[in-house]
């Protein structure tokens, strides 16, 4: 399709699309993402939107980001800076100008760059013209008028054509990669079916801005990234919210439970609920409670009366359940907790991501109250954690914890598509009916795990609640030796799940200089930077956390082996406390980064290399 | 409309299938002991098979009623039994769901889970243990505690106006609500009976004495000089009357309820209401829910049941539709639907 | 009775002395930005001084607000808005209190707040945004969005009962209850004035359309071809007449709100009702507060603003009393107050 | 008044009182406390009663008991086993005979041993006809029967004649410990005043049971346990509930603050509430919430409003709180939350005692969300960390939380009534009208506190809320780099309090073999112990913690010196996990105890002899 013959083949690439709230980035993103996918490149993405919904124009604060690295190799980020920048405005240039490498390419839609726009971003002067930009490649282009142009024969709004100027945008971004345009259209016929004359509109802008940058060979040069080389199978684009309600509706069907979804909508979390909210033609039954408490206490509910129960929150919904997760602690029912962590305290910064409430998922209960805790570390293993949650809570009759962040709840990447047969099976310990021997709390003698019996069922009714209670009968008891050996034993059956998950492992030598320690959304930058410094001769290794309570069996055994061990998190440090708990015997170093925001590969290798030459 | 899907007994039960071998903890003289003989004796007079009873509870004394009578039971936590009670019915819908729960237990911290369940109609049914008073915790004041009440925590008299509960669950688009008094256990068998064939969120009020903390909280109706006007129980079909030998009548006029003496006056006694506990409307059962000595009787019975689709009906028919129209029949399909592409 | 302690200002101020230097931060075209104009004209109305204007709210785009206007303010946390503004009016009754909150902050996860704060009749003005929609989540349904609404999280249509603001705040017996529409300005100004005097909980509906993700929720009232027939302005003292040219009028007739032809029928145009939004008792009240189209308009102003001694004044009058009476004057006494000895 | 003359001089001595829950043990048990204070005895008490409001008679279930320890020494707890034991019923003997001392004296009301009672109870025979009491002093006295006779000339209900059967026992512990029974009767006209009736039946009881053990000889010999050289000043009996709340008050008084509570009851928390509420002259504001939630909310809307605002309230309320208090820490507000802690998790065991909310006072919210925590260690001394926590949080501008327990807020001690002037003076920094220079979060450049303006004041409108602000002008932003320096802020600011409250202290050597560490309610067994061992010559020391977080500055000093340390907690090792984190340099023992009850002093004494012995 190229009219230009000169095609840089690239390994990866990072492009991000800029614009106020209202211009569309999301989809944007989405179906530049979506086509690449297709075509066959690994990527990963990143979404990052303000609170307001529509803030004002022209706004740094209303600004709306996609970004997206796709590759031919494994991609394992969103990536640190980008490669190509398309800014609708000027605000969202001036957001992002940071990130973007130097030589790199910034599209922009110079009819956007008006006085008033200018005025409210904060520009004093216009940057397109003041050399300012010198160390870019910008390329300038008519975006809005291409739109209003090629519409200009269909029935629509002035406001309904600048809406489609995105799309113009994409057009011209496409180009840029010789993306096939022809499966974007497709994407959009699908997205909007029934309503043509948005596809119409979308079609043609899409079009429009395609012809734009080949008529005028806009670029010196376009790039290619050829198909990554993936494992045979069918794949998909899958972001991490979404990963996780499939993982759980798997899990109902393996275990033969039906799923229930207790939940209150709350950004970054809600996407989960509308997701499950989608397949009732899989029998899911969602309620959306009236608050967090409701959502979480009706899961309890539906885990007792047989379904596999889960509620989905984030931070401070998370902190109005921990009385409720105290009570599916002490009836020992299964309940799949899932937060995807935001910028806390508090409200916070709802729309950005943050790894701080470890320290909660593992203490913030009264009592002795102890819970399983994972994490997912990229979007698309959201399935696979989700389903392992689900596995462990019904198999152990104990609430897990999941935990991801925003970060991997809004991000995507590509996802081979699994057989559901082929994932583990799944044994709930699930009492038969008028089972003589039954009794409320005992217990499997390896697991510890109580029996699960269902109202309805024949022989087994009982009683549970938020008492202590005698182990075995079950009935409320203040008994004090009784109350120790309970308290006991819920920690142990906790404990005991080490039998039950894999190993630790060890990305590189299994001795060195360094130890790399992280947990959740950190893999992929952390991974990208042990590599490269690994590349450079350096003994580092890195080891990523799932399994948090308990932690795996192995874990000393691997820190032993290591001269020094850094934990990366993306808060004050909380997985540190967690191991300083675990394995006092060691020492830790830290590198913590709190500005919700991701970490850039550059800046930890900057604080490995630091360690490395530190003696 | 729900369909009861609660199957039933394939042999007759009797009482003596719901005593639980526990010992009730309640005080003696607490009017706990004859609510649970009341629904000992209702149960088996709904045909419903044993095993599918299940009882849902908060914290309070009321909230202990799960571990003295011989169902599936789950104790909660304070506040919580309306939503975990949700959660129990909505997931497995072939349940009868009885919630226990106290004046503080569903009308101060549990308040907004009562009206959300309500507002919903959730088929659940909810026996309220009204005492006026925090008993479990040793006598503070309740939302329902009238104003002016010396209570541990208002050694000078509260200053809050009550919650009347008929008000919450008719200004929540109730369906059932029914009060009665813990000393009447034939009408509280009864209505127990009835709330069991309600379709929808079924709230039954009980006047519950608390003998340690507000004893004699009800003795205003009970008594003997005001027990018969201080009264009225109501029964469908029937007109209203009440008073010694069914003496007087309720009237509505100038959009009030009024007492007339029956017999005294032909126009009055043609207007003397037929109680009509099904009538979608509203309006009057809520005017019968606010009745309050000394100007009017309290009412008693089944005030209100009317027929409204429940929630936990509607939502399995939304997964039967979708089932049947959906391509996607299992978690395969939904993997593998949108946009997918094969890498050999 | 509340005595206002409300000090006023000395100098007479202007709509400008409340706008803020923030930016505002609603869509375009939202609703939001009416009500705020009219807030920022009615404030000076009042007389009160700008120091002792404080908002307070919860989370979502209505709570926004306290960040937009010039006063006090605190943007609390998600549904506790009426309960943290109880602390603020309770510790410090010189505040004019105002609360802005959404159909999913006050009616979903602060529903209970809600109807404790009105039960007490806490002396603050509730302004709620009812768009019948989570705007600031993006658009899941709401307590308030009409049954089988599709919403983001309800693909086959809701399946739950909205409630209805005035039901609940009637049910728990609330003294003011007034209902607006964004769109008239003119009303909500005045409202926002009257709310302003109001001693006790003034609720303040305002129906506020959500220009991204439930727009035109309220075009069925406010639609041309409707506008006349379906909504009633209410005006304290005034016949109930609306439709074009205020050809018809409400009565009341066999217990239900009815609609009469103006001038058809002498006898019909006596039974007009004349809007008394002080009657104490709530029982037309309430039915102005349910009637809704297509039977009936709906009823916009101030629907119900009766007298009662709200909280924070009974609180003030009992440690008024006690300090008074008591011996124990400071915490010294106290602290040697009953069984006390020396040892020398 | 004796009529024996041998009585036997004792330095301490405990007295348990046990029977129904309807038997009026914790009036008895209180009579008898407060008699010995006046006289001047030293004295610890613990209640101890069941979840059951009146149980059903007989039960082990339905026992209630009251301990209390007299001495004419220091007395630091209610004391392991008793003296004398008054038992008012088969049950209540057979719960607590294991709480006897050898050759122990046990008053049993005879009349309570028929074949129901014991039946009930479980006794398959009556233990005092069986020998089996052989190894204590049993005194049968017919109580029952004293109570009808003394009182058949007053127009009484049998029931309310038998309830006055506890006045009975009292009189007869009365005898035994030489008391001034006169005082008594001081006590229960004050308490029943208005109700002659009862006040004369008691009188008469009590009387009644005195007589009887005078002309009876009941006793070999009587005890007398002389007066306690308490440093001079007045003195009350004071339970560690009552003494939160005058500490409160005290320092709303001298901050010039007005004080708001917002509660909702609880147990073993709802006394505090009461108590506020009692004392309305002193202008406390006591807002009785519809649940916990609202409880903290109305007090952040007080604190915002100018009020020095608490919450109080026990472990499953303390989860309820768990996101506002989130909101305090991101307004920086003055807010003190008073956990009495009791057994978990869920509802656990709501009437007995436990340490097990630690962890999540210092972790229980989402995001970084740091408070002061303190605590208190006996019933006293709540009046001064109350005061301390509203000193702490108003002069910080930070929530506070307090934790104490059960054990504390229901037992009583002695308390030496200070002068509130002579407290230290609390200066919160209130912004002054129309401050120039006022800007939302600009902060005190020392303790990094920012102002408190208060709604009313001339020229100081703001806005603050729960959304992430800027520094200094405390707008909302989501701007990465101020996010990182608030939340270090926020941190910081918690941790400078540490240059504002006392070094750690420690009992007995600053150096040794073993250092003792505890906090809370623990202080008065772990005290006995360590002295017990001091006296045998061993390298012992003690040292027992307040402020938690921060810790005193002198702690890692403190522990170098010792060769090993552990850590007594009654949970499952939460503290010591604090430390671990704190103080990662050090080995930490541990002895923990999870059974709803306090230590005893012989149990501490052989885990301390069993680590000093391993080499
Ligand atoms: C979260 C929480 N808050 C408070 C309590 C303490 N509490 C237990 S029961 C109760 C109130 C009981 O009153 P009600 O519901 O009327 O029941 P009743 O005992 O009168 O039957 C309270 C405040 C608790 N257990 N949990
Ligand atoms: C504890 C908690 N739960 C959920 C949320 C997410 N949340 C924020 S606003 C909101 C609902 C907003 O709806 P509404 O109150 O109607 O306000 P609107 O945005 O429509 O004005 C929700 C669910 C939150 N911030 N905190
Ligand atoms: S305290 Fe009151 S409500 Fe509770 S068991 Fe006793 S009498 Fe019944
Ligand atoms: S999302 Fe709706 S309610 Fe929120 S600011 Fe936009 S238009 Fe207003
Ligand atoms: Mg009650
Ligand atoms: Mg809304």
């Amino acid at each position: 399709m190229s009219k230009n013959n000169n095609v840089t083949e690239k390994e990866s690439a990072v492009i991000k699309f800029v614009g106020d709230s209202g211009d569309g980035m999301q989809l944007t993103g989405t179906l530049f993402s979506d086509t690449a996918a297709l075509f066959g490149n690994d990527l990963a993405t990143f979404p990052d939107y303000p609170a307001e919904i529509r803030a004002p124009h022209n706004t740094i604060f209303g600004v709306s980001g996609f970004q997206v690295q796709i590759g031919s190799i494994k991609i394992n980020s969103s990536g640190d800076f980008c490669d190509v920048l398309v800014a609708m405005n000027p605000a969202s240039l001036k957001a992002n100008l940071k990130w973007v490498k130097k030589n790199g390419i910034i599209i922009v839609d110079v009819d956007a760059f008006d006085k008033k726009a200018l005025d409210k971003s904060g520009y004093e002067e216009n940057p397109l013209e003041n050399n300012s930009l010198k160390d870019y490649k910008v390329v300038e282009a008519p975006i809005s008028t291409i739109a209003k142009e090629s519409l200009s024969d269909l029935s629509l709004s002035a406001k309904a054509a600048t809406r489609s100027k995105n799309m113009v945008a994409l057009g011209i971004t496409g180009y840029l990669f010789n993306l096939d345009i022809n499966s974007t259209y497709k994407f959009i016929e699908n997205k909007f079916s029934g309503k043509d004359i948005i596809v119409e509109s979308n079609r043609r802008t899409l079009a429009a801005g395609y012809e734009f940058a080949r008529e005028n060979e806009l670029f010196e040069t376009t790039f290619f990234v050829p198909k990554a080389d993936l494992p045979k199978g069918r794949y998909r684009n899958v972001t991490g919210n979404v990963a996780t309600a499939w993982g759980c509706l798997a899990a109902a069907e393996r275990s033969g439970r039906e799923l229930f979804l207790g939940s209150y909508p709350i950004t970054p979390a809600t996407e989960i609920l509308i997701e499950f909210a989608l397949h009732k033609s899989l029998g899911a039954k969602v309620f959306q409670a009236e608050d967090e408490i409701a959502g979480i206490c009706s899961a309890i509910g539906a885990s007792y009366s047989g379904s596999l129960a889960v509620t989905t929150t984030s931070g401070p919904g998370f902190s109005l359940k921990s009385e409720a997760i105290g009570l599916a602690v002490i009836t020992e029912l299964p309940l799949v907790i899932v937060n995807v962590q935001r910028a806390g305290p508090s409200t916070g910064m709802p729309t950005k991501s943050e790894q701080s409430d470890l320290l909660q998922a593992l203490y913030g209960r009264n009592g002795e109250c102890p819970v399983i805790v994972i994490s997912a570390s990229s979007p698309a293993n959201c399935f696979y954690y989700a389903y392992e949650a689900c596995k462990l809570s019904m198999e152990h009759m104990t609430p897990v914890v999941l935990l991801t962040e925003g970060y991997l709840g809004n991000g995507s990447e590509l996802f081979r598509i699994p057989d559901v047969e082929n994932l583990p099976d799944i044994n709930p310990p699930i009492a038969k009916p008028n089972d003589p021997e039954y009794k409320p709390y005992a217990r499997d003698p390896v697991t510890l795990a109580r029996k699960w019996a269902i109202p309805g069922t024949e022989g087994l009714r009982h009683r549970i609640g938020g008492l202590e209670k005698f182990n075995i009968e079950g009935n409320p008891t203040t008994d004090p030796i009784n109350h120790e050996l309970m308290t006991k034993l819920r920690e142990d059956k906790v404990k005991r799940v080490e039998n039950y998950i894999p190993d630790q492992t060890v990305t590189g030598e299994d001795s060195g200089d360094l130890l790399v320690v992280g947990w959740g959304s950190t893999y992929g930058p952390i991974h990208t930077a042990v590599k490269e410094l690994q590349n450079e001769g350096k003994k580092v290794s890195q080891t990523h956390f799932h399994y948090i309570k308990p932690l795996p069996k192995n874990t000393g055994e691997i820190f032993r082996n290591f001269k020094k061990i850094i934990v990366c998190e993306l808060n004050a440090g909380q997985f540190v406390k967690h191991l300083k708990i675990e394995h006092p015997e060691y020492k830790y170093l830290q590198y913590n980064k709190i500005q919700g925001l991701p970490f850039v590969v550059h800046e930890l290798k900057e604080k490995f290399n630091e360690i490395l030459e530190e003696k | 409309m729900s369909i009861k899907r609660v199957p039933l007994s394939e042999v007759p039960l009797t009482k003596e299938d719901f005593v639980s071998d526990q010992i009730v903890k309640w005080c003696p003289g607490c009017g706990g002991h004859a609510i649970l003989k009341a629904v000992e004796k209702a149960f088996p007079e709904t045909g419903f098979r044993k095993e599918n009873f299940t009882f849902v509870s908060g914290i309070g004394c009321s909230s202990r009623f799960p571990y003295y009578i011989n169902t599936y039971g789950i104790h909660g936590i304070h506040g919580r039994a309306n939503a975990i009670a949700s959660g129990v019915k909505i997931a497995n819908t072939g349940l009868s769901v009885w919630v226990t729960t106290g004046d503080g237990d569903s009308m101060a911290i549990g308040g907004n889970h009562f009206i959300h369940t309500i507002r919903r109609n959730i088929d659940i049914n909810i026996l309220l243990f009204n005492n006026q008073i925090y008993g479990l915790t040793k006598g503070q004041y309740s939302p329902t505690t009238p104003k002016g009440e010396v209570t541990r925590t208002s050694p000078h008299g509260t200053i809050e106006h009550p919650f009347n509960p008929a008000g919450l669950v008719m200004g929540s688009m109730g369906t059932f609500f029914a009060r009665v008094l813990d000393s009447n256990v034939r009408m509280m068998t009864e209505v127990v009976e009835e709330s069991s064939k309600h379709d929808g969120t079924a709230v039954v009020e009980i006047l519950q004495n608390c003998i340690i903390f507000a004893d004699k909280a009800f003795s205003y109706l009970t008594d003997k000089e005001h027990k018969d006007e201080y009264q009225i129980n109501l029964k469908h079909g029937e007109p209203m009357l009440f008073g010694k030998d069914n003496s007087k009548g309720i009237i509505l006029k100038e959009n009030r309820l009024q007492i007339v003496k029956v017999g005294e006056n032909k126009e009055d006694d043609d207007m003397i209401l037929i109680h009509d506990q099904y009538n979608p409307d509203p309006g009057i059962h809520r005017m019968l829910g606010y009745m309050r000595p000394p100007e009017m009787p309290r009412a008693f019975g089944v005030i209100r049941a009317a027929k409204f689709d429940t929630y936990d009906y509607l939502m399995e028919e939304q997964i039967r539709s979708a089932k049947e129209t959906s391509g996607i029949k299992c978690v395969n399909d939904l993997l593998n639907s949108g946009e997918t592409f094969e890498v050999n």
